[in-house]
């Protein structure tokens, strides 16, 4: 079956093509068996082919699975093939793409059951796994490239599924613009990479820069260029803006695609090309700036946000900016093992928020909630579950993930960098469990109308949500800290193949316990101070509002980023060119070529006003003609 | 007699036409005039025969002749046809064609 | 003589030619030309051109002439000629032909100043004769076209009524 | 092949006029007979050779002036993108036309020989007289069956073509003669003219002249403004094969003439010519941003491409240029199939007005999802056709000159904040008009001619080595000759006369030609360094 | 013998018309169809007959009467555009008042004039010629005798013309004063001090002011849009291809030595260059302000007197005899339709008049932008290849910059071409009660015939050039 590792991604690929042409004819039960059915194939192959794969860094420097399956784009010196392959990194990222994906199908069976165009969204959803996997897939740049796009395209189709809701439809536009402005500069490394290096794949360019055959400022310069690529997709600063609005599309897919996978996309990337961010330190230490400086900027965001998905957002926003953290000081294990466990409890967030939703008949404010503790008996718990792994909480995924990152971030001697991550840690165990509270304690704040539709979800919803918060638990225990023993981080080792091998750096163990009890701490205290605003005094938040209204309102409008954006960047270039067009367009290019002929039309008139009728005036012209014919050749 | 005053009594016979030409204001002084200019191109035709001691500019001045009065018959008869519609003969008014 | 005779005639023509662009009547015109073309007829004669000389006083100054004033006693148009509003045309066309006299002149100045070839009894009838009848017997011959297309044109059009 | 279509229009001159869909069928079946015999002519292609293939050739005037046709790598896609979009076009005035249907086919018909007749000429008399052929039907077409501004339109389109071809049938004449003045024969034919190398001053000049005529064409920047116009004012098959194929006459041109026989002159002026491919490719789009009729920011957006493909010509290195080739093509289909999608919109609301439509998608799924890829492709998504393109374009462009690419990729923005945002206002958000209820979704006519637009968008975008190989051969050839022509100015000192032959396989032979023409020209360093 | 027998062309077409004139005398009136067919007939046979000199390139009455080649190409387009003349003659004169047998007569004397004059190396010749055009010509633009329009054409035509004639006459005294003869053999072998000297260059100069005239080069073409408009349509049309044929060649004959460059003087081709770049620019900048589409005709027809400059100034007697060739076919063409476009004694020619002929005529409308385009010089149609050939070998004479003024000029002129395309087209019908003679066959074949003459030309002549080519070698042989 690994022979066949390359169908994978054409299961869901398939799917799509079919539900696309005829899927105004199949039965809405055959699409809900067919569509997460394509996934599921897919994850077994992947499965099988995870399996298969040498199971130890033993077989370091042999060739993984790979299959050219024709030659794609031949012109000159730019040779790109269509060539997927299937190392560690892969294999990881294939079953985080096909597992969660799976489980979020099935969700969406149950999440999307009335929607009009329920095909239509089992089609993208299809087509987004099929990108995705062809992203991470891909052996060389170029075609990554294409998944990279792809799961904008699919991102963009599905943010502004409800297109006949503005927002929705703004929402999508606005995140595939935003993408492609990173695209753009990806495009430009990718470039710089295929000029210098005369080849876009992934073992030929980490051979070539283990040669060295790229200058170090060149190499931070590419690095520099993929990384504005990646926050763009990854919706790090200065390009996240795209994925709080990325919220008006369906549940599910914030989970899928704005949570688990695709925004994670980036931290790939940067994972996959370690050899070269590793070659271009000062472009490493961008991506930990950056990753650092977003967990804590959006955590604050989240702190005051009331949508209960936008909060989420902001957090994935944040986790992805730990991720980045982790890549960025160079322990890429430790960033992808954040990502894995991510996968799981943000998804698993996101689906519970959904179905909060879907008992709410849509509602999304918190402050329109309240109490739902009772109401929810499955949904409540999960969430929980996420919230407590994220929070970092010990013994939960999450706890493991981050407490690696910041461990390394230490071990490094970050420590500016580890103390933001602490920052960004009690922020996020904050507004979760403010999140939390507000959301199933306290006092019932929703209206009669919605009580009386309020109901748990079906078991196709919740089941999912059980999974989902079984891997939050679990999911962690395969990366364990070498607190608990060594070679206990079976996850690191897998990816050695794939991670560009440097000096350990070792920690005594009483530092990181110290730095385990830290990290504890921080997220307790997160606990408490929610627990303490929003159940114990509930009072308090307002007096804090009403104490540093500045403050607050320059979170809750999110830092006016938007309307930044929108006054720098939006609104010249809209004004400029219309500027453009009217006075210069118009009037100066189509004005020259009308005024010519105005022109000649005009010299027309002049010289018939000399044909006028009377024998006389002609005579006179025919004189003139004849004086200066005489004149030229007498003088 | 130097011949050049042949010359210059031919042009400035010519320009004369030429001046009433442009001056005269009915059809037919205008036709006139031209027939001075006709004449003075004669008189330097023949002022070159005379000049070359050769004679075809004399036939050629016959054959002017000729033309002359044919274009007279024509030109009279033109000038006749534009009296019948319009009961004058001004140069001015003939200027229904313009633009 | 021929020189007086010479500056006799000339002005005798300039000063009919003049005078006619003076005039306002056009059957003086008419009369002013014949004697301009009279006097022509005699520098032609002084040019050693006899024949030319009888043709024109007897075609031009007779017969084309007479027929001028055939018309014009047809036309016989009594009321003057409105004032002319364009008065500039005048002096433009004065200027232009001031112009073109000018440089008429100039081209002039590069003919030699010696007399005539003395060549006796250039123009005879004789010798015309002989050439017009070998040498330009084509073109007497085309002029006999023209002169029967001048016939059927001014019949053409000078006739009053059509036929059908 | 070529006058195939031109059999077919004055067949139809003789099927009388009341029989419109007689008329339909028949320009179909002739069009798609093209199209076939076009698919014989890309079998029998061998893509390994790289002069002319398929030729034929005979006698015409004389004097130089032969009926003298064939394709290389560099004409054949052209040829093929022309003859499979016609039937296309034919189709997708089914019934829009409904007046003068059956000079509207003949129209139809009679341009397919004008472009089919651009793209094959080898002879530089043939390829003058179609591209002025071509303007005729063009602009009857969109002067009978346009909008409301045709007339203008449609004379504006001819007027400034024929400013830039005039002036450049005035530099063919000076060529002309340089080449009878140099060899003492007559000669039209390219492959002669390539021979011939010039002085640099007077390569200036005849080259100014070719360019300006193929930059109008194109349009490059500052002679873009009939393009919107008629493209706005034009019915959809008259925008269809302007945008589609037309435009990429002026390109060919640059490709087939202006640049192997100016290379001195190309060199001299590349700068120049890559800043306003560059100027075209911001400005385009941010003309584009603001229109307020889809149609003529479809239009504004083709100056946009189209300054990218200029762009990447004058790069002048083998991935630019079959990169612009393909990209031409891409940008034939897709914004083809764009003016395609507005054509229908325009049949069922009759405004071509962004703000007269919303919410279109949900009467309209089909479209909606035609519309999309259309719209995708042309901003470069890749998997579709115009990634493959614009990617190759734009390597090609940074490996001459990093600066513009940098800019040149901001086209990868604005392409995608126009589309998008368009497609937002016409086919998103609510249904604002009433009559946008009524819309009726895609017949099986208008899929059966969107489909294979799209199938061979996808085609292209994944196997584009299908198409790209053709033109692999053909474009190493062109860059050889320029690189070979050039050299001969590094013999080269003032040399008195004008123009020079290369012998017919110069590659091999330049440098002894070169000696020995310039032999007593040549300076002592120059000798020294040969 | 052998002199008359040369002379057989032109007695034939004198004699028929004496014969018209007689048969017009004893006539009793009624159907001119006769006349007219005899005026054909004897055209052809004049046409096939001089054909049989072709390649003998003999002069006669010692260089005034010379049947060359080229000659004989010249007596090819006359003839043709008399048989067409003839033709649309017939079509039109009972409806428009000129049903007259002298109609033909003239028009044959007009021919015979145009023939002289393209047949001769002597200056009195070619000027007795022009006159004997002139004089008939006069008459013809007066043909409508009730039409007020049609008199103040031939006035003015007649007042403008005898004023161009008498500069033409002191032109000749000029140059007889320097050579001694009006032999253009003789001329053309002096010595270059006199063919430089001003007596000479300035009898030139009104020689070329005389011709000038007679092919309306700017600033002497002024008569020309009002003779052009006044006259009956097709002496129009006669106008715009006999005489302008006719005065180009004379002009080539004149030219085509003294303009060799080692004997040039230096004043004349920029006098050409300018006359030329004049009539380019004035002829078709005043076009585009016409509304009536004869007019308009006419100033495209001063335009194209430029472009033919072109061609005499490049010394490029194939050139020119193709364009004149092409020239007749398609302005006789869109003279054609503007008869068509006319009936019972009134003309509509206005361009309004042109709405939506596509609909009631389509047949003329199309044929009708063929000539439009052909004289726009849109390939294939002749008069794309007629431009194409004097424009290249003007360039490889050197002469880029003015081709560069005659494209652009052209450029213009298509704006005004299309035009009329588009009022025919693409404007909507006016209710204007606007009679096409759609169904006149003899119209339709003087049309067809027109059309075929402009896609021959333009597609494959390859064995009008060969002729061409064969005749103009003749040139260089006298």
């Amino acid at each position: 079956m690994s022979a066949y590792f390359w169908l994978i991604p054409f299961f869901p690929g398939l799917s799509t093509l079919i539900l696309v042409i005829f899927g105004r004819w199949l039965p809405k039960k055959y699409v809900s068996f067919q569509a997460p059915f394509a996934v599921f194939l897919s994850f077994l192959f992947g499965l099988s082919s995870f399996l298969s794969l040498p199971s130890t860094a033993a077989h370091h420097g042999e060739e993984f699975l790979s299959k050219t399956l024709f030659a794609w784009i031949y012109a000159g010196s730019f040779q790109v093939d269509f060539t997927l392959w299937f190392d560690p990194l892969t294999a990881i990222m294939v079953l985080v793409v096909t597992g969660v994906g799976f489980i979020i199908h099935v969700y969406s069976i149950g999440y999307m059951a009335d929607d009009r165009s329920y095909t239509r969204y089992f089609s993208l959803l299809n087509l987004f796994t099929f990108a995705m996997l062809i992203l991470v897939m891909a052996k060389n740049l170029v075609l990554m490239f294409v998944g990279w796009e792809g799961v904008g395209l699919c991102s963009y189709l599905l943010i502004g599924f409800w297109f006949e809701k503005h927002a929705a439809a703004n929402a999508g536009k606005k995140a595939f613009i935003v993408n492609r402005i990173g695209d753009a500069a990806f495009i430009l490394g990718i470039f710089f990479i295929i000029l210098n290096l005369k080849t876009a794949s992934f073992p030929e360019i980490n051979q070539a820069i283990a040669e060295a055959s790229l200058s170090p400022g060149l190499a931070t310069l590419i690095a520099l260029l993929l990384f504005v690529g990646a926050t763009g997709k990854s919706a790090q600063i200065p390009l996240y803006v795209w994925l709080p609005d990325a919220m008006e599309g369906p549940t599910p897919v914030s989970a899928l695609i704005h949570a688990a996978t695709m925004v994670t996309a980036g931290v790939y990337m940067v994972t996959r090309l370690n050899h070269l961010f590793t070659f271009a330190p000062l472009a490493s230490e961008v991506v930990a700036l950056i990753g650092a400086l977003t967990a804590v900027y959006a955590g604050t965001i989240a702190l005051t946000q009331n949508d209960i998905k936008r909060v989420l957002a902001y957090s994935t926003i944040s986790q992805i900016g730990y991720m980045f953290l982790g890549c960025g000081v160079g322990a890429y294990a430790a960033g992808m093992f954040h990502l894995y466990t991510h996968a799981f409890f943000k998804s698993l967030l996101f689906l519970a928020a959904g179905s909060v939703m879907h008992a709410l008949s849509g509602e999304l404010d918190m402050r329109k909630m309240g109490g739902l503790k009772k109401y929810l008996p499955l949904t409540y718990p999960t969430f929980l579950i996420g919230a407590i792994t994220i929070a970092g909480v010990p013994f939960f995924s999450g706890f493991f993930s981050k407490d690696a990152i910041l461990t390394q971030c230490f071990a490094r001697g970050n420590y500016f960098l580890w103390a933001l991550g602490l920052l960004g840690a009690i922020i996020t165990a904050f507004y979760m469990f403010r999140l939390i509270f507000l959301t199933f304690h306290g006092e019932e704040r929703f209206s009669q109308e919605v009580r009386h539709h309020l109901h748990e979800s079906p078991p196709i919803m919740t089941g999912p949500l059980v999974v989902l918060a079984f891997f939050s638990v679990v999911s962690g225990y395969v990366g364990l800290p070498v607190v608990f023993g060594k070679n206990l981080n079976w996850f690191e080792r897998f990816l050695e193949p794939v991670i560009k091998s440097h000096e350990e750096h070792h920690l005594t163990l009483n530092t990181e316990w110290m730095l385990i009890v830290a990290s504890v701490a921080v997220a307790l205290t997160g606990i408490a101070i929610a627990y303490w605003l929003y159940l114990k005094s509930p009072a308090l938040p307002h007096q804090l509002v009403a104490r540093f209204p500045g403050v607050y309102r320059l979170l809750v409008n999110k830092y006016y980023v938007d309307e930044i954006y929108n006054a720098a960047f939006v609104q010249p270039l809209v004004k400029g060119s219309e500027a453009i067009y009217y006075n210069f367009d118009l009037p100066v290019i189509d004005g020259a070529v009308n005024g010519s002929g105005r022109l000649m039309n005009f010299g027309g008139k002049l010289l018939s006003l000399l044909q006028s009728g009377q024998v006389r005036d002609y005579a006179l012209v025919f004189l003139l003609g004849v004086a200066i014919i005489l004149g030229l050749v007498v003088f | 007699m130097p011949p050049v005053a042949f010359f210059i009594l031919s042009c400035l016979l010519f320009s004369l036409g030429g001046l009433a030409f442009i001056i005269k204001r009915d059809l037919i002084t205008q036709f006139m005039a031209i027939e001075i200019m006709l004449n003075a191109a004669n008189l330097a035709l023949i002022a070159a025969a005379k000049f070359s001691g050769t004679l075809d500019a004399q036939i050629i001045v016959f054959f002017v002749i000729t033309v002359a009065a044919a274009e007279a018959a024509v030109g009279l008869a033109i000038i006749l046809l534009i009296y019948r519609q319009k009961k004058n003969i001004r140069s001015e008014e003939v200027n229904l064609l313009k633009g | 003589m021929a020189i007086f005779l010479f500056f006799l005639l000339a002005a005798l023509s300039l000063a009919a030619v003049a005078g006619m662009i003076f005039s306002r009547h056009q059957a003086y015109n008419a009369l002013l030309l014949a004697v301009s073309f009279t006097a022509l007829g005699g520098i032609f004669a002084l040019l050693d051109a006899p024949f030319i000389a009888a043709v024109q006083i007897i075609i031009y100054a007779g017969a084309i002439m007479v027929l001028f004033i055939f018309v014009i006693m047809m036309i016989n148009l009594r009321e003057p000629m409105p004032p002319l509003k364009k008065k500039w045309v005048y002096g433009l066309g004065a200027i232009l032909i001031m112009v073109i006299l000018v440089e008429l002149f100039l081209v002039l100045r590069s003919i030699p100043g010696k007399n005539f070839a003395a060549t006796a009894a250039l123009g005879s009838v004789r010798s015309l004769g002989q050439m017009l009848f070998t040498r330009y017997l084509y073109p007497f011959e085309i002029t006999s076209i023209l002169i029967v297309a001048a016939i059927v044109g001014s019949l053409y059009l000078a006739r009053r009524k059509e036929k059908d | 092949m070529t006058f195939l279509p031109l059999a077919g229009a004055i067949l139809l001159i003789f099927i009388p006029k009341e029989r419109k869909d007689i008329h339909r069928l028949f320009a179909l079946f002739v069009s798609l007979l093209t199209f076939a015999l076009s698919l014989f002519v890309f079998s029998a292609f061998d893509a390994s050779r790289p002069e002319a293939q398929l030729i034929e050739k005979g006698m015409w005037l004389g004097y130089g002036i032969n009926y003298h046709v064939g394709v290389d790598g560099l004409s054949l896609l052209l040829v093929l993108l022309t003859t499979f979009l016609f039937p296309v076009a034919v189709l997708s005035g089914w019934h829009y036309i409904d007046q003068r249907v059956k000079e509207y086919h003949i129209f139809l018909l009679f341009l397919e020989t004008g472009i089919l007749g651009v793209f094959v000429s080898l002879n530089l008399f043939l390829f003058y007289v179609f591209w002025e052929v071509m303007l005729i039907p063009m602009y009857f077409l969109i002067g009978l069956w346009g909008g409301p501004r045709r007339i203008y339109a449609t004379i504006k389109f001819v007027l400034f073509t024929m400013l830039g071809s005039l002036l450049m049938l005035v530099a063919i004449f000076v060529l002309y003669s340089y080449y009878y003045k140099a060899t003492g024969t007559y000669s039209f034919e390219i492959a002669d003219l390539n021979r011939m190398v010039l002085l640099p001053g007077v390569q200036t000049w005849l080259f100014l002249a070719f360019a300006l005529a193929f930059a109008i064409k194109v349009p490059m920047f500052p002679f873009h403004t009939w393009l919107p116009d008629a493209h706005v004012e034009a019915p959809t098959a008259g925008s269809v094969i302007l945008a589609a194929v037309l435009l990429k006459m002026g390109v060919y041109g640059f490709l087939r003439l202006a640049i192997p026989l100016f290379p001195e002159a190309v060199a001299r002026f590349t700068p120049l010519l890559m800043v306003l491919s560059l100027i075209g490719i911001i400005y385009g789009g941010m003309m584009a941003l603001i229109q307020k009729d889809v149609k003529s920011l479809v239009a504004y957006s083709s100056v946009s491409h189209m300054g990218l493909i200029m762009l990447a010509l004058f790069s002048l290195n083998q991935e630019a240029i079959q990169g612009s080739i393909i990209q031409m093509v891409n940008h034939g289909l897709s914004t083809g199939a764009l003016f395609l999608i507005v054509g229908i919109l325009y049949e069922r609301a009759h405004t071509r007005l962004i703000k007269d439509y919303g919410g279109v998608s949900r009467q309209m799924p089909v479209l909606a999802a035609f519309f999309l890829v259309c719209l995708l492709s042309s901003l470069g998504l890749p998997g579709l056709n115009g990634f493959v393109g614009e990617i190759l374009c734009l390597f090609g462009v940074f490996q001459a000159n990093k600066v513009m690419a940098y800019l040149a990729v901001t086209t990868v923005i604005l392409a995608a904040a126009y589309l998008l945002w368009m497609y937002q206002r016409v086919m998103h958000g609510p249904i604002v008009h009433d009559y946008v209820r009524s819309f009726r979704d895609l017949n099986l006519r208008e899929i059966v001619y969107l489909a294979p637009v799209v199938v061979l968008m996808f085609w292209v975008g994944i196997f584009p080595n299908f198409f790209l190989r053709n033109t692999d051969a053909s474009v190493q050839l062109l860059l050889r000759r320029v690189e070979e022509h050039r050299k001969v100015f590094v013999l080269k000192d003032k040399a008195v006369q004008p123009a020079i032959i290369l012998p017919a396989d110069y590659s091999q032979e330049v440098k002894q030609a070169a000696s020995a023409v310039f032999s007593s020209n040549l300076t002592p360093e120059v000798k020294e360094a040969k | 013998m052998n002199q008359l027998a040369s002379l057989l062309p032109l007695l034939i077409i004198i004699a028929a018309g004496l014969i018209i004139l007689i048969m017009e005398a004893f006539g009793r009136g009624g159907s001119r169809l006769p006349h007219a067919a005899l005026a054909v007939v004897a055209l052809i046979g004049g046409l096939i007959y001089s054909f049989s000199f072709f390649g003998k390139n003999a002069g006669y009455f010692s260089g005034a009467y010379v049947l060359d080649d080229v000659a004989i190409l010249l007596f090819a387009i006359f003839s043709l555009a008399g048989i067409l003349v003839v033709l649309l003659s017939v079509t039109a004169m009972v409806e428009h008042d000129f049903n007259r047998g002298e109609v033909f007569a003239l028009l044959l004397f007009a021919v015979a004039g145009l023939m002289i004059m393209a047949s001769s190396q002597d200056l009195v010749v070619i000027f007795l010629g022009l006159e004997t055009l002139s004089i008939s010509s006069y008459v013809l633009a007066g043909l409508k005798k009730q039409d007020q329009k049609s008199s103040e054409a031939a006035i003015k035509y007649f007042l403008l013309g005898s004023l161009a004639s008498a500069f033409l006459v002191l032109g000749l005294a000029f140059i007889y004063l320097q050579a001694q003869s009006l032999s253009l053999n003789e001329i053309t072998h002096l010595s270059s001090a006199d063919l430089a000297s001003p007596v000479f260059l300035v009898g030139l100069c009104l020689v070329l002011i005389g011709f000038g005239f007679k092919v309306a080069l700017v600033p002497f073409h002024m008569w020309t849009p009002d003779v052009y408009q006044g006259a009956p349509t097709p002496i129009t049309a006669f106008f715009s291809t006999g005489p302008k044929a006719a005065g180009f060649v004379v002009l080539l004959r004149i030219f085509w030595p003294i303009l060799r460059s080692e004997l040039s003087p230096s004043s004349f081709p920029l006098i050409l260059w300018i006359l030329s770049a004049l009539t380019m620019i004035v002829g078709n900048l005043v076009a585009l302000r016409q509304k009536n589409v004869k007019r308009l005709l006419a100033y495209s027809s001063i335009a194209h007197a430029g472009y033919l400059t072109v061609a005499i100034l490049s010394r490029d007697a194939r050139g020119l005899i193709f364009y004149l060739l092409a020239y007749l076919f398609m302005n006789i063409g869109a003279f054609a339709i503007l008869v068509a476009l006319s009936s019972k004694g009134q003309e509509f020619h206005e361009l309004d008049d042109f709405n939506g002929l596509s609909l009631r005529a389509p047949w003329l409308a199309a044929s009708m932008s063929l000539f439009l385009f052909s004289l726009a010089g849109f390939p294939p149609t002749a008069g794309f290849l007629a431009k194409f050939y004097v424009f290249s070998q003007a360039v490889k004479q050197g002469l880029t910059s003015l081709v560069i003024v005659a494209v652009l000029a052209s450029l213009v002129s298509v704006y005004y071409y299309l035009r009329v395309i588009v009022h025919m087209y693409m404007v909507k019908e006016t209710p204007a009660q606007v009679a096409v003679k759609g169904d006149n066959p003899l119209l339709l074949l003087i049309v067809f015939f027109c059309v075929y003459g402009v896609l021959y030309l333009g597609l494959f002549p390859r064995a009008i050039i060969g002729l061409l080519q064969k005749a103009i070698s003749s040139l260089s042989l006298l």
